[in-house]
């Protein structure tokens, strides 16, 4: 039967537009495998999907219905991962949450179970500021800053490190919160940053909040390149939706699509033409799809750690465990996978579950997206502690939580 | 008193300041505010009708909107394809009539409100199957809509009224006079304002409810329709897009369940004041984001002073 | 006529006291309708007094002054001497004075039994917790209750009917129950509209039966409205005649059959 | 013959108001509580424990603080879940500031904020009725669920914005947080759901029950045979949103774990709302079977295509939930308007007279 | 009064018709009628007789209640009618005045009685005339003819309820409790109208009345219903003079008519259920 690892996908519901795209790209990257390698380490990978609908009491339904012989939690929502956070300690399962879930997860010693490769939202944000600053932080100073994001844990993950730059480097920061039931009439949020007339807008948005925003950006008439999103706020139909009208608008991302790699190429001859996916054409090429290959890729690589550790392919939860918490995806490694250029190179390790790989701006020229920075870094210096910080504040107000420290 | 200056005084100051800004906002305001009657309108054409709370007018206009789109991506010309989606729409009112409504005849109100949530989930359901969940662009332009913009500069700011919503409003307002003809003036009308009091009655008179019923949903489909086309030009056609239809339900309150007019002033109201009040109040104040509660507690607080709403039928109360 | 003070015997020779409750001007108006103009009169102790005139007339209006639905627009009830003051309906009822409807007001949810005991509710008063743990007071009260509600069943002859929900009742059945819960509240005067409206003879006959019972046996003073003058005639000791919101008679009953304006009013041809 | 009610007298009036006067019935609850008690706890795995046994207990109480309001009162509620929500942040800072508390008592005093906020939004149904009343608790619901969000002492400032239930113990054992097993909570859940129906059952059928049934039929009438209407109204929504403010606690504490605020927004309330109407509006009962049908049908369709290995996509199966969930609710209308309690009533009277046809 | 019914054609016709309600409730019980074409026959009864839901069963007006004929048919003009929609039976010419006061409480009085109007199609002015005739024959209803409906008063709602039935042009009204908390005089008047209907238009009545006296007095022919069944018939005349018939429904003992205060509370068995 192979390694069960299910993904707790949602292809319904308000966020169904975003998650697609990246599920198909997770699933098919495995079926690649299963098709092309016989699996992982000559092991099928079971890459069943359970449906949540972005729903959190789904989420734990799956996670019930799974856990029995899953070797791990793909939780596909911040709710889901808060649910399921403290009963990793209990059940032994690791949680990975490429990109999302929370960004403290990157200290190992307390969310022994938890890992959000390749970077976390805070290196996200930082990242992005540190291109409107063009490198220079100090040169903030002064600037006004709004923070469209949605009114939602997700949303709200980024701000006390943003908090704590706008009073280090002394720009203005205006938090401008979208509601749940907001998300598609945004004409009062967008009036605000009219008024406030901010440099920028940097947008933490999810699902059908992103394409209303842009729209009202355009509408509004506020300047495209000054007009940021996360990386889930670069997902090509919403700007599709206004074409040229879009143009200059960027995006964060720790993912690039690669056409031409040799991946597309298997993915091509082994999936989608035997048509073992769900996957259509116009996708294919999409930043969000060439990301959810890359997440799969990013357990596959950790299985095979995990495989080669144990030395048998039948590994169990806490292997891979083992196998997240010592990922080196290097650029020859990624050559050899044919990925070349679609993540970033990253390693991870017992104090550092995320792999802060870095990530490049991506900008709308008006048809697709194209790499507009070199690779940005996030100034560790700075996140480190206030991770150490939050990260010590959950656990204990989840006291008792078992914390290790690794090795110093 | 800092305090005081920030809620009494500082708001108006800010809208002196700026006037184009809060043209702008008033603008937007009535505009969301003909968007949230137009729903009601469908809400409102029902109960008149049956008495039946039907809560999924909201739902239906995003299944309309979504078949509209649907067609057309099969290739359907623009404007066969709102003939089509109308063609649904009926369908569509003649298998509620058939499958929910008829057995259900002369239960309690709450029973038949039950129903047409039973009917959201069923369409939230069969839409997505068919549609899928991603969030789609409304043909505006292949329908003829102008999507151009007309920019104005009072007083050396400047205010931008999108021709669509302009349209928009222009459609609903004729919409609205129809319907009050229709309601007040014809035979059908009367008839359907009996059946909402008295079923038994109206059945003993010869009223038919099968017809009736029908022709009423069917027009709250192509208000739907209408409606859909309206909300999806803005930000695109997805079941998100349901959320909103919560709003009408605090303008059914404040302008009368059964009243038409009712619903359109009730709608430009809450449209008007909760854009305000988030703009000048909501947001510097109380960390915004208050449209989501602001129309519901507005229309409470006029309720307490008028049981009935704004425009709604006087409570009959006799023994 | 009599004077306000002392009672007076009626020709079956029961004793009437003094006066229990009176009208005083009073005058009713719905926006422009004027329900009401300028009618006052009398209830006393131990008397049935019958209210009749044509549909319209008002007749309902002025039991729903009484029982405090509406509040007169001039004039006030004066109730043992004394002006009543504004009250809820709820207060008026737990002063003593009971009803039943014109179109049937009974709870449809319930059974017969329940919606007789709805009757004592002003009587019992057992704290919230003693209910929820069906203990100590409430449990006594149940009992002692559901008896003296019993004993009213019986009465009335609806045993057979105890444990029906009343919404299937025919409507006849359905007017008994209303008085039984107006009799559950063992009222100082009884307010009865229409009592024996769609009832055939027989029925009528027991609905008689009972009211004269009534005030026989409790002594309750009973204000009644009904279109069947054979009943009206043989039953009250008294009779106000109505007419448009205005009071046309008002003595006993052979005094009202033989007032011309009476006639022309309201009996018509008599048969 | 099953149900031959034949040569059951009642000698007294206490007899004939005890709880079962029909033996067979007391027989068949005691049957139920066996299950509910031994068998189930000793077969269940995981799974059912988690995704139907704790859910169905909680989702009924819910449904039966709703059915108080609605149900017995006749006042239709639309913000069920905001109360739960109430209950469940009350629960959340009493346990974090008085973390000595044992764990039980802080759920059941949890109730009385929710009891506090139902009353305050319960005012208004003095002067509006009906739907009017309906879309005013949705005012109740909206803005208590923004509250939530904005209000961080709520959720002691934590940066989810969440709230995450810590270990919680009672007697040494730990009945609340991660590490709390299914078992005990099982049991907590239980023990505590009923309790509440017991006093439900009792506050139901006495003088208040009788109040609010002729508030709900006839308000006017009520009024004028001595009803102090406020009074009714009042302690129908003070008593109903305890008991939802008690669920929403369970809800949080002995599922959930955890909790962000749009958990507890409207679709939430309708699940409720569904519970109970489809249950049976005034009846006790229909709870029970209201969220046995609306929690467990979707976890049962779920699996099936598992079960028969049918190639459909995971989100296919569960837009055919949604719609199924929905055809079912107009079906069982439809068959039976007052819920499946009514259903279970009719099959009873049949029973009864069986085997003669009327 | 001639006893019209047996001579002329039946217009409308029930055979031994049983009727339950909720699937549990068995209320009619084998119920056999016929209404002559031009006449008007009386449905007498006591109080659960079944009176009303003889009536609705006709008019197929049962099952928003949950009731349903189960056996017998209902014939009307010869043709099966069970089937039809209530809507359809109007337009054929059979409406129901229902008891108790079913008027739309939020229209008009002047609207209550064009709804009558409903399946009319010969025009405007022959609507408008009628609606004359109906005012002619209420002038109460002409002074609130602009009053919503649900503010007159119950007898003024019974009229409304009497009006709006004659507006639909019918040839066979089934009335149920006309009398029903109408002044005396009113009674009266109503019946004369019910006659003088009857006689000029031709339409024929089928009207359940708890007011024997009256009715018989107006009645061609008549039927006395209990628990659900038929119990006696004949022409009204006959009736009249049935000793049963005068002590339990017309109030007469062998000396006149007794006083309702000396009633007796005991009962005579009445000979038919012997
Ligand atoms: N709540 C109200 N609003 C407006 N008008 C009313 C109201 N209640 C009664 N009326 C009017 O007052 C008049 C008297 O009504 P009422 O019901 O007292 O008559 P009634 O004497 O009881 O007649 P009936 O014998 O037919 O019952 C009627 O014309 C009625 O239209
Ligand atoms: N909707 C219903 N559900 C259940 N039983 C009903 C229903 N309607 C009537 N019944 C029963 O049917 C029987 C006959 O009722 P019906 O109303 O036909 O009698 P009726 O002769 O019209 O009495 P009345 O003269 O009081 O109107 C009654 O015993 C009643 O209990
Ligand atoms: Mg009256
Ligand atoms: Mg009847």
């Amino acid at each position: 039967e192979g390694l069960y690892a299910p993904n707790m996908a949602y292809r319904t519901g308000p966020f169904a537009a975003l998650g697609i795209p990246l599920m198909n790209g997770q699933a098919d990257y495995m079926t690649m495998l299963n098709e092309r390698d016989g699996g992982v380490g000559g092991v099928k990978v079971d890459f069943e999907e359970c449906e949540t609908g972005y729903s959190t009491e789904k989420g734990v339904e799956c996670y019930e219905k799974t856990k029995g012989n899953a070797i791990v939690t793909q939780p596909w929502s911040t709710g889901i991962t808060l649910q399921v956070l403290p009963k990793t300690n209990v059940d032994e399962i690791p949680i990975l949450a490429p990109g999302y879930g929370f960004s403290p997860m990157s200290e190992g010693g307390t969310f022994q179970w938890a890992y959000n490769p390749p970077a976390s939202y805070w290196d996200g944000a930082y990242m992005i500021l540190s291109h409107i600053a063009g490198g220079d932080m100090a040169s903030l100073k002064g600037k006004k800053i709004a923070f469209l994001h949605l009114d939602h844990p997700f949303g709200k993950e980024p701000l006390p490190l943003l908090e704590q730059l706008a009073a280090e480097h002394g720009f203005e920061l205006v938090a401008i919160p979208v509601g749940l039931k907001e998300m598609q009439n945004q004409s009062a949020q967008w009036l605000q940053i009219r008024r406030e007339r901010p440099d920028n807008v940097i947008m933490w948005g999810w699902g059908a909040m992103n394409s209303a925003a842009i729209q009202e950006a355009v509408k509004t008439k506020y300047p495209m390149e000054q007009f940021y999103g996360v990386w889930w706020a670069g997902h090509d139909p919403d700007l599709a939706a206004v074409g040229d009208k879009g143009k200059g608008y960027k995006s964060i991302s720790w993912s690039m699509p690669q056409p031409d790699s040799a991946l597309m190429a298997d993915i091509k001859k082994y999936v989608i033409d035997t048509g073992k996916t769900q996957t259509t054409e116009d996708q294919l090429n999409s930043v969000f799809y060439q990301r959810g290959l890359v997440m799969s890729m990013m357990l596959a690589e950790a299985i095979k750690v995990a495989q080669e550790h144990t030395g048998s392919a039948e590994i169990g939860p806490k292997d891979l465990r083992w196998g997240l918490e010592n990922l080196n995806i290097t650029d020859e490694k990624l050559a050899e996978l044919g990925m070349a250029g679609m993540v970033p190179a990253f390693s991870t390790a017992c104090n550092n579950h995320t792999g802060h790989s870095g990530a490049w701006i991506l900008e709308w020229d008006g048809a697709k997206f194209n790499q507009a920075s070199d690779l940005l870094q996030a100034d560790q210096s700075v996140i480190e502690p206030l991770a150490k910080a939050k990260a010590a504040e959950y656990a204990d107000a989840n006291a008792p939580w078992p914390v290790t420290t690794c090795g110093g | 008193m800092d305090f005081l200056n920030s809620i009494l005084v500082k708001p108006f100051a800010d809208m002196f300041e700026a006037p184009d800004f809060l043209m702008q906002v008033l603008w937007e305001g009535l505009v969301s505010g003909i968007l949230y009657a137009l729903i009601a309108l469908g809400f409102v054409l029902i109960f008149r009708s049956s008495r039946i709370f039907n809560f999924a007018q909201g739902i239906m206009v995003v299944f309309a909107a979504l078949t509209l789109v649907g067609f057309h991506q099969m290739g359907v010309p623009a404007w066969i394809s709102v003939v089509l989606s109308l063609g649904v729409m009926f369908v569509l009112a003649v298998s509620i009539e058939r499958i929910v409504l008829r057995p259900l005849v002369g239960q309690p109100d709450i029973i038949l409100f039950m129903a047409t949530i039973g009917i959201t989930l069923f369409l939230i359901g069969f839409g997505e199957l068919i549609f899928g969940g991603e969030n789609k662009m409304m043909i505006t332009e292949e329908l003829g809509i102008p999507t151009g913009e007309f920019i104005f500069e009072p007083f050396g700011g400047f205010l931008l009224l999108e021709q669509k919503d302009v349209t928009a409003v222009a459609v609903a307002a004729i919409l609205v006079v129809a319907l009050l003809m229709f309601l007040n003036k014809t035979r059908m009308g009367r008839a359907i304002r009996a059946l909402g009091d008295d079923h038994q009655a109206a059945l003993s008179v010869g009223i038919s409810l099968q017809t009736i019923w029908v022709l009423v949903w069917f027009i709250a489909g192509i208000i739907a329709l209408v409606t859909g086309i309206a909300w999806g030009a803005r930000a695109g056609v997805s079941f998100a897009l349901e959320v909103i239809a919560y709003k009408a339900l605090p303008v059914l309150m404040l302008g009368g369940l059964e009243s038409i007019t009712g619903a359109i002033i009730g709608g430009l109201m809450i449209g008007l004041l909760e854009k305000l009040f988030e703009i000048y109040w909501g947001q510097p104040l109380l960390g915004g984001n208050t449209e989501t509660w602001f129309a519901f507690v507005l229309a409470l607080f006029v309720l307490l002073f008028r049981p009935q709403g704004l425009f709604g039928e006087r409570i009959i109360e006799r023994v | 006529m009599m004077d306000a003070s002392a009672g007076y015997v009626t020709e079956d020779g029961r004793q009437i006291g003094g006066v229990l409750m009176e009208m005083k001007n009073i005058t009713l108006r719905f926006g422009g309708v004027v329900a009401i103009k300028d009618i006052s009169f009398d209830i006393r102790e131990g008397e049935i007094r019958a209210i009749i005139g044509p549909n319209g007339a008002g007749k309902s209006s002025m039991l729903n002054i009484i029982s405090g639905f509406y509040t007169p627009s001039e004039g006030a009830v004066w109730y043992k001497g004394a002006p009543r003051p504004p009250m809820r309906p709820y207060e008026v009822a737990r002063m003593g004075v009971a009803r039943t409807f014109q179109n049937i007001a009974l709870f449809e949810g319930m059974t017969v039994l329940d919606n007789v005991m709805t009757g004592r509710l002003t009587k019992m008063n057992a704290g919230i917790a003693s209910q929820a743990l069906w203990w100590g007071k409430a449990r006594a009260e149940e009992v002692a209750n559901r008896e003296k509600v019993e004993e009213i069943i019986d009465f009335l002859e609806i045993q057979a009917i105890r444990k029906t929900p009343v919404g299937r009742l025919p409507y006849g059945l359905k007017k008994r129950v209303e008085l039984a819960r107006a009799l559950a509240a063992e009222p100082s005067i009884l307010l009865l509209d229409e009592p024996m409206a769609g009832m055939n003879v027989e029925e009528k006959e027991d609905m008689s039966r009972f009211i004269i019972d009534v005030n026989d046996e409790f002594g309750t003073t009973i204000a009644l409205i009904e279109h069947d003058m054979g009943v009206v005639m043989d039953l009250s000791d008294r009779v106000v005649v109505m007419d448009y919101g205005k009071k046309i008679g008002d003595g006993t009953p052979d005094e009202v059959r033989n007032n011309q304006d009476v006639i022309d009013a309201y009996l018509g041809v008599q048969h | 013959m099953l149900y031959r009610t034949s040569g059951q007298f009642k000698t007294s009036y206490v007899a004939d108001m005890a709880l079962f006067p029909v033996r067979q019935d007391a027989v068949l609850l005691a049957i139920i509580l066996a299950f509910a008690w031994v068998i189930l706890p000793l077969t269940a795995s995981e799974f059912a424990f988690q995704t139907l046994l704790i859910p169905i207990l909680i989702y009924s109480l819910a449904a039966m603080g709703l059915n108080i309001l609605t149900g017995y009162a006749g006042q239709l509620s639309l913000g069920t879940a905001a109360f739960m929500g109430v209950g469940a942040y009350a629960c959340y800072k009493l346990v974090t500031i008085m973390p000595w508390m044992n764990p039980v008592v802080a759920i059941l005093l949890s109730g009385v904020f929710s009891a506090g906020v139902g009353v305050m939004f319960g005012i208004p149904s003095l002067r509006i009725k009906g739907f009017y009343l309906a879309i005013a608790t949705l005012a109740a619901q909206f803005f208590l669920v923004w509250l939530f969000e904005k209000w961080g002492w709520l959720y002691n400032y934590n940066a989810s914005g969440a709230i995450q239930v810590p270990n919680l113990e009672m007697f040494g054992v730990t009945v609340a947080g991660p590490t709390a097993s299914s078992h005990v909570q099982y049991y907590v859940v239980l023990a505590i759901v009923s309790l509440m129906t017991m006093l439900c059952i009792n506050l139901t059928r006495g003088t208040l029950g009788r109040t609010w049934k002729a508030t709900r039929d006839m308000d006017i009438a009520a009024e004028l045979i001595g009803i102090n209407l406020m009074k009714s109204k009042l302690t129908a929504f003070a008593i109903s949103s305890y008991i939802v403010g008690v669920a929403g606690a369970l809800f949080v504490f002995m599922w959930r774990g955890a909790a962000e605020p749009n958990l507890f927004d409207i679709p939430l309330s309708f699940r409720i709302l569904f519970i109970a109407i489809i249950g049976g509006l005034g009846s006790v009962l229909g709870n029970y079977l209201g969220a046995i049908l609306i929690v467990g049908l979707p976890v049962i369709l779920n699996t099936l295509p598992e079960t028969f290995g049918l190639p459909i996509s995971s989100a296919t199966v569960e837009h055919l939930n949604v719609m199924i969930v929905g055809a079912l609710i107009v079906f069982f209308l439809i068959i039976e308007p007052h819920g499946l309690a009514r259903l279970w009533a009719l099959i009873r009277e049949k029973l009864v007279i069986w085997p003669f046809p009327h | 009064m001639l006893d019209a019914g047996r001579t002329q054609e039946t217009l409308l016709e029930v055979n031994n018709i049983e009727v339950i309600y909720n699937h549990v409730i068995l209320v009619l019980k084998g119920v056999s009628l016929s209404v002559p074409k031009g006449g008007i026959t009386a449905l007498l009864g006591g109080n659960g007789a079944g009176k009303t839901t003889t009536l609705k069963a006709i008019s197929n007006l049962l099952h928003s209640e949950r009731g349903e004929v189960t056996k017998g048919s209902v014939m009307y003009k010869g043709e099966r009618v069970q089937d039809l929609d209530p809507a359809a039976l109007v337009k054929k010419g059979v409406i129901q005045v229902m008891e108790g006061r079913h008027c739309f409480q939020h229209l008009t009085v002047e609207e209550n009685l064009m709804t009558g109007a409903y399946t009319r199609h010969d025009g405007r002015g022959a609507v408008d005339a009628d609606l004359q005739m109906v005012y002619d024959y209420f002038p109460r209803l002409k002074e609130r003819r602009k009053s919503q409906a649900g503010y007159t008063s119950g007898g003024e709602q019974q009229m409304v309820a009497i009006g709006r039935a004659l507006m639909s042009r019918p040839e066979c009204i089934l009335l149920d409790e006309p009398s029903m908390g109408l002044a005396p005089q009113l009674v009266e008047q109503i019946f004369e109208i019910v006659k003088s209907v009857n006689e000029n238009e031709g339409v024929s009545f089928l009207l359940a009345e708890q007011n024997t006296n009256v009715a018989l007095r107006y009645a061609h022919h008549g039927y006395i219903l209990e628990s659900g069944r038929v119990v006696m018939d004949g022409s009204a005349a006959d009736l009249r003079e049935n000793p049963d018939v005068k002590e339990f429904y017309l109030g007469m003992s062998d000396e006149g008519r007794k006083s309702f205060r000396d009633v007796r509370s005991y009962r005579r068995r009445k000979r038919w259920l012997s």
